[in-house]
């Protein structure tokens, strides 16, 4: 009833607040005898706002918002599986959520950093893990600039790389950031790396090597990756695994396996430390032996003594956050781990591809796959003959009004139109149904009555937003 | 344990929908070679047992009954509210708010994020978060250059020194070249293929500039140059003039003392505020506010995605992509249920109580406080006999101060305390009487 | 989109459950060893439910719940007031939700009761409480024991007991229990006791006293309680007060100095301790000092060797419940009493009073206002005047489809029709006015669309229920 | 602090509105001797402050790290779905669901709780709840008098004796004559006069009875006497055969097993079943299905009301209105969560770990068991040294068993020890050298 833009500063009143502050018991002493007064602000635009309107203003935000708890959330690339509520009950242990990343007595926290990093390299097959970064593209970052250290330390002119055109938009941004130039791979009709481009590429001599995720952003497991890896070894390159899409290979197989010497995980993803809305994530990166010295510092090994840092390497690219990475994080994704153990992993990777491939069959019948093969964890489908002018926006927010999330659109960019599905291993069979069902009528509401989706959504908090408007006049803040 | 919900049956019918005959067949794109017989992990657990081990795991950690260690990561009281909001599953359970309409609870909560930090902070505008204060000055570094086309950069010596080493990483990446200078060397430093200066106030060892004047005098020498501040708590707004109101350029901060556990240092709120006029060259996610297209309604948008690597790729002018949200959400909350008197308020008891201790230790023979300048929660202190000072310190259960020399070994016997809110009359009491202890010249023996 | 009528049994899946079964650890010996096989169930007609689904499945009921943290609450007599949230922290703090009532070890909880027990006799005026009573009833149970074993102890044949018209239906209930039987006392018009009606019933000889709250179900302060509570004295009788109305009293007078000896609390009111949808309360009770000696046991005394229980004295009518009552409750009225404080507590009577007669004035405007004079935390409005055939339920129906909450509809039940409105001090004057503004539209909506209102709701997740057929054909489990 | 919303404006804004001139005003009422001056309370405390206060006052109690103690309240392991499910605000802040169609949410979790019961217990119809175990069976024992129009009643020895007591409260209340027997003679002391027989099972010495054999011979003897089944620990319902498999007229049970933390013993869960043919004599709420009036939905409402206070006032079948709602949906989540797998596989560890501490002890010199017939979680021990024992548990940081004396003077050095499935080994172990320790002629000192 009330409208849904009061904001949570219209909310104040002119009472002062003191639920929050600790009584003073110290006698104070002149303020300006500390600081002086021309250091001080002079206004504070921020109101007071009773505890009742705080709980209720976000409790209503909150109703407002789709969740994994709400049901299927079928982004592509996003791996949104539900996230174990024990795990929020671990990461708040008082003995992990209260302690200070320089403190002593720190021995429970190396130890766990240390034994998630055994089972890691266990997973993917690489040699050694660094948890400083904060995230998917964090990772990748710290893993190009491992690249770049290593052919510096080669005394090798390489700032080319090799990154195919379905790739996730922060692979060639993290490339860009430590240095490299791109060099655009086109995918095969397939949906596979040609083996011919790459050698050609890698004949030049300036190209460090190539990122890869694979299964790709199509759900295509190329067939060809040890070829690939091959090659880009052949000629001294270094193949970096983007672990975004590594959910259904999940004891199936490994990217050390496959070839990769540098890859990155997305605990909010594959490891389900929750998304929460946009992070916090986090995207430790993984390495072979030969780059072990490379990863940045600190890393955590075993002593007779107890866990320590490793000494400071000549090798290392040095730091690439504040302290020990975003531990709250790694302690849920090492709980997750704990509690799937060897077969539960397997599972997930099993599940994963069943439920991809089981939404595959049964949306192809209506929709056009460009890619009609098994696919892994997710797939993709395209506009293509969809009649009426109506484009995937329009389905994706008609899918809003059923009650359910949308999948990821217009991504990877190779396919047009596209929608990138991937369900995840933690739905069920009913909710798999429901979505099928949800994308059938939708089919048939294209053809019987297409202003309905040109228009959708109706059954949300606010009918479709101008994107335009919001870029063409910014309005960031109240 | 697992989170699977199909059972057997569900699992054969779904693979004859398919056409499969096995969950194997699922996988016959992979090379047989590369197919795993079995991982090497333990068996799983479940949630007893996995609590339990967790729990013994965490208790090899120690928890103090107050802490007076600082440098970076700060211990002040979290208001009920923030974990009752952050724990609501609407909010955690989410991903990227992508589309809009079944997201207008996150990106309305973002917006107000948005909106607190440029009100706190009276810069022009503030970003969705980026990943934390080391990161968040690493991306003001690079911004800096893109705005200025320039690669030089000149640090004020007192900046954390784990974020000088996350910027000497970027920067390297970028081959931007930079330099630290001492205050009193930064003027003559200062060209115009300078980009910017990066300083921190409150500083790493807890002077406060005047920043105004700081400000000034690099505009002075050189117009083009941008100013950037960094801060590693940023309570002390509550009192201390806004960087809007010093003409800063670009400021950033580590969120985490807005209500965010310590959590052995992350995760933590990168935040990045800056002058409207760099607005398009800023790293990371913005949420606007827009209308409906066809009603009168307004909403909540994620805007000017054009600078961002979804869209612009290699063009980006970050590649952040997951940022910190959660995290923003719960330092909004921390601000929101403090409000404008209790944030005064929090940084006034900051000031005060570290002024207080700062006296009480002047007075004891063989300390020394080292600032010149004025001071907000942290302060320097040269002590007789810092071992002592440190097992003093845990026998009365304080986690004791950071011995600065593991990050300026040349620095011996000096140890930067932090003294926040969260510090009682009676925990206080506690350390002075442990630095008396640790005295040479200690008043009656033990 | 799926059925509101979806139980979690029907989100069972074959697959056995394991997640919440500790490994065993012991080798198992034969059961059949152990027990006896007759002794053993056969069939067991539960599911295993994922993890996810019941997640999800409550998830989606408690959005299709209203409560405190979704907006007003007017429920009269309920004090549905906000629920501090750092109340559901201190509760769950371990060494407060992980001990046992048997153990020793318990000097922090038995301080914890003790210290509220000297808080609420300064509150109330009393001199003794127990805190057995796991709510409002059977505090009063509890209490209308204690005045039986008085008489009883006195050898006086006392079996009747005075209550007013306008009283909860707990309280002849109780008394009842107790083994009285009830004589009605009629209120006058302006809603208060006539003074000759209980001297009359007095001097019969057989009344053991009197059951009154007050301010009673009306909102109305009886200005001659101290007559009222003398005459009883005069006889020799006792008074009894349903503390349900507490919260506007606040710091601003108190039952002992209306002169009762006996009365119970409602935390689940008062004292803000959430109402968990139906409970957990708690129900202390607060005896005079001549009464003290007939609380069940045990109750909690401090000596130099700590706090022990009290020994058993025969006065005592022996337990209500088993060990301490709802430590879990009382941990909640505790905090809260500690964090208001004697001005908080004050703030909370006089601001209680100011939103009610707030809302009584605007109210009356349009709904027919019975007692029309300063009411205290509630009033009460009747259907009187309006037209169409439209009744309190259809109002009540029609405040639901404008996303607030009914109050509490025929009850007193001498006013008919009745309406009892109590807003409680945690709302804010917007939201007062919102409800004002929406029972100005329903007002005007008896007149210009009746239907709508005899239709209503139309916003819930159901339409009107059919409580007639429930009751006729109960269908009490799937 | 408070939560009051209110500025000095808005009061001044509301007063007028009123046409009062102050706060006081509105107390005209109120005899003005009755006026309180101030309260004699502490100032309020912040939230800081508060939380502070309160974990420093639980400190003063202790928590260990196993426990061997039931005796009516139990440790077993709650699933972590429990507490996220009840801190779910749309359920622990609502008011009873007066207002079907606004409280669908609660209402069909409450049915689905009625259901849960049960087809757990077999028996036909469940209330919403009840206080706990103890009320319960007093409300159960008020039933049988209702529904046979008989004042007495037969308990029959080792029921729970806190139990016990609350039911003598209530039935001297209503002059109800009650009488504890021992079972050789409980056949012998049934008449046309008892309204019912009351027994637990497994009782309080751990005991568990025969109760279809027992419902036989008490039919037998007066066919027309109601049978009344309580139990402290009903997790043993997913092993043993239910109630209703042995034609019990009535079944209560405290349910804090089911998912509650023990909380010093309180909050808990009154469980109450009967037979249908009882249904109208039930104390208590109770959910039903039903439709809407002009629609094709179905729907949750409270039922059968007119048996309650709120209508009934003194004809009511009971006195309770607020009851354990949020109690009773904990332990839905707590049965849901462990499904029919959970719920059996938690029995037979209660069942097979407390045998295997039975057999352990038996074997220690000094220490007998003394149950006779077959046990669940709990046993009574006959020890050398009872005190010995309590030091030693207390010096592995285990929570001793209870020293049945405490309630039965006459029962000296006797233990009642409780094992359940949250004793690891690793606690049954050193619970086991504990009692070596404790043994008179223990094997090599100390
Ligand atoms: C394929 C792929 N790579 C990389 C990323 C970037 O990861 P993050 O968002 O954690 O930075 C994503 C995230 O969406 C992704 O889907
Ligand atoms: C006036 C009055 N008295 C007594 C009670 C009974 O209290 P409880 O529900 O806690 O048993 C109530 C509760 O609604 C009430 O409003």
């Amino acid at each position: 009833m009330t409208s849904n833009l009061t904001l949570i500063f219209n909310k104040g009143t002119k009472r002062s607040q003191h639920n929050f502050i600790p009584e003073m018991d110290i006698d104070r002493a002149d303020l300006a005898e500390i600081i002086p007064s021309s250091f001080q602000r002079e206004d504070f635009p921020l109101p007071d706002i009773p505890e009742v309107e705080i709980v209720r203003h976000y409790t209503e935000l909150s109703r407002k918002n789709y969740g994994i708890d709400s049901g299927i959330y079928p982004l592509g690339s996003c791996t949104m599986k539900y996230n174990p509520k024990i795990n929020e009950v671990i990461t708040r242990l008082p003995a992990f959520s209260q302690i200070h990343p320089l403190q002593e007595g720190n021995q429970g926290a190396l130890e766990l950093i240390h034994q998630l990093s055994e089972m890691l390299i266990e997973i993917t097959g690489m040699d050694g893990f660094t948890f400083q970064p904060a995230a998917g593209a964090h990772g990748e970052l710290t893993g190009i600039l491992i690249m770049k250290k290593y052919f510096e330390n080669k005394n090798l002119k390489k700032n080319k790389i090799l990154i195919p055109d379905s790739a996730h938009g922060t692979n060639p941004s993290s490339a860009k950031m430590a240095g490299f130039s791109i060099i655009e791979v086109r995918s095969n009709n397939a949906g596979e790396i040609p083996l011919d481009h790459i050698e050609f590429a890698m004949q030049q001599g300036d190209v460090a090597g190539i990122m890869l995720t694979n299964p790709n952003t199509l759900g295509i497991f190329d067939r060809q990756i040890k070829d690939i890896t091959n090659i880009i070894h052949k000629y001294g390159g270094l193949c970096y695994y983007d672990g975004a899409n590594l959910n259904p290979m999940l004891g199936i197989c490994r990217p050390g396996d496959m070839g990769f010497d540098i890859i990155h995980l997305n605990f909010h993803k594959t490891f389900s430390t929750p998304h929460g809305g946009g992070g916090p994530g986090s995207g430790p990166v993984g390495v072979i032996k030969e780059l072990v010295s490379y990863l940045p510092e600190p890393s955590i090994i075993a002593t007779e003594q107890g866990f320590v840092c490793r000494e400071k390497t000549n090798n290392s690219i040095g730091r690439i956050k504040c302290f020990w990475g975003n531990f709250g994080v790694i302690v849920r994704a090492y709980a997750y781990i704990l509690a799937l153990g060897a077969e539960g992993l397997k599972r997930v990777g099993q599940i994963a591809v069943l439920n991809a491939n089981y939404l595959r069959v049964l949306l192809k019948e209506k929709y056009h796959l460009p890619y009609d093969r098994i696919c892994q964890h997710e797939f993709v489908l395209s506009d293509r003959g969809i009649e009426n002018n109506i484009t995937t926006e329009d389905i994706a927010k008609r899918i809003l009004d059923y009650g359910l999330y949308a999948p990821t659109i217009y991504f990877p960019l190779i396919v047009k139109g596209a929608m990138m599905i991937e369900p995840t291993e933690t739905e069920s069979k009913i909710s798999l149904d429901n979505f099928v069902e949800v994308m059938n009528k939708i089919y048939n509401e294209t053809k019987t009555n297409p202003e309905l989706l040109k228009n959708a959504p109706f059954n949300t908090p606010v009918k479709r937003l101008d994107a335009a408007l919001a870029a063409r006049k910014p309005i960031l803040h109240d | 344990m697992d989170f699977i919900l199909h059972d057997k049956e569900t699992i054969a019918e779904m693979l004859t929908s398919i056409g499969v005959n096995s969950l194997e067949e699922l996988f016959q794109d992979i090379p047989a070679d590369l197919l795993l017989e079995k991982l090497n992990i333990p068996h799983g657990l479940s949630e007893p047992d996995l609590l339990r081990r967790l729990e013994e795991l965490s208790n090899k950690n120690k928890i103090y009954s107050s802490s007076f260690l600082g440098a970076g990561c700060y211990y002040h009281y979290i208001p009920s509210l923030v974990d009752f909001v952050i724990s609501l599953s609407g909010f955690y359970t989410a991903y990227t708010p992508y589309q809009a309409e079944a997201s207008q609870g996150y990106l309305q909560a973002i917006y107000e994020y948005q909106t607190a930090i440029t009100r706190l902070t009276q810069m022009d505008v503030a970003n969705a978060s980026v990943y934390d204060g080391s990161t968040a000055l690493a991306e003001a570094a690079i911004m800096a250059t893109i705005a200025t086309q320039k690669k030089k950069l000149i640090l004020l010596e007192g900046i954390h020194p784990e974020y000088v080493e996350v910027v000497k990483t970027y920067c390297w990446g970028q081959d931007i070249h930079f330099e630290i200078v001492m205050e009193d060397t930064l003027i003559s430093k200062l060209d115009d293929s300078v980009a910017a200066v990066l300083f921190q106030s409150p500083n790493f060892f807890g002077d406060i500039e005047n920043v105004s004047e700081l400000v000034q005098k690099i505009r002075d020498k050189a117009p083009k140059c941008l100013v950037v501040q960094v801060m590693t708590d940023p309570t002390c707004l509550g009192v201390l003039k806004p960087p809007g109101k010093s003409d800063i350029d670009i400021f950033v901060a580590e969120g985490q003392s807005f209500g965010i556990s310590p959590s052995f240092g992350g995760p933590g709120l990168g935040i990045f505020a800056s002058k409207q006029k760099y607005l398009r060259k800023m790293p990371g996610r913005l949420i606007g506010k827009t209308n409906e297209i066809d009603g009168e309604r307004e909403g909540f948008i994620l805007t000017l995605q054009t600078r961002e690597q979804h869209i612009r790729r290699e063009k980006a002018t970050s590649n952040i992509c997951t940022n910190q949200a959660l995290c923003a959400l719960a330092s909004l909350i921390y601000l929101v249920s403090l409000g404008k008197t209790g944030l005064q308020e929090i940084a006034l008891q900051n000031f005060q109580k570290s002024h207080y201790v700062k006296q009480k230790l002047a007075t004891i023979p063989g300390y020394q406080i080292l600032n010149k300048k004025p001071t907000y929660n942290e302060f320097l202190v040269k002590c007789p006999n810092v071992n002592k000072l440190i097992e003093q310190c845990k026998q009365e259960n304080l986690l004791p101060p950071l011995i600065i020399s593991k990050y300026f070994p040349d620095m011996k016997d000096i140890v930067l305390v932090c003294v926040t809110e969260s510090n009682s009359r009676e925990d206080i009491e506690k350390f002075i009487h442990a630095a008396q202890k640790a005295s040479n010249k200690n008043i009656g023996g033990n």
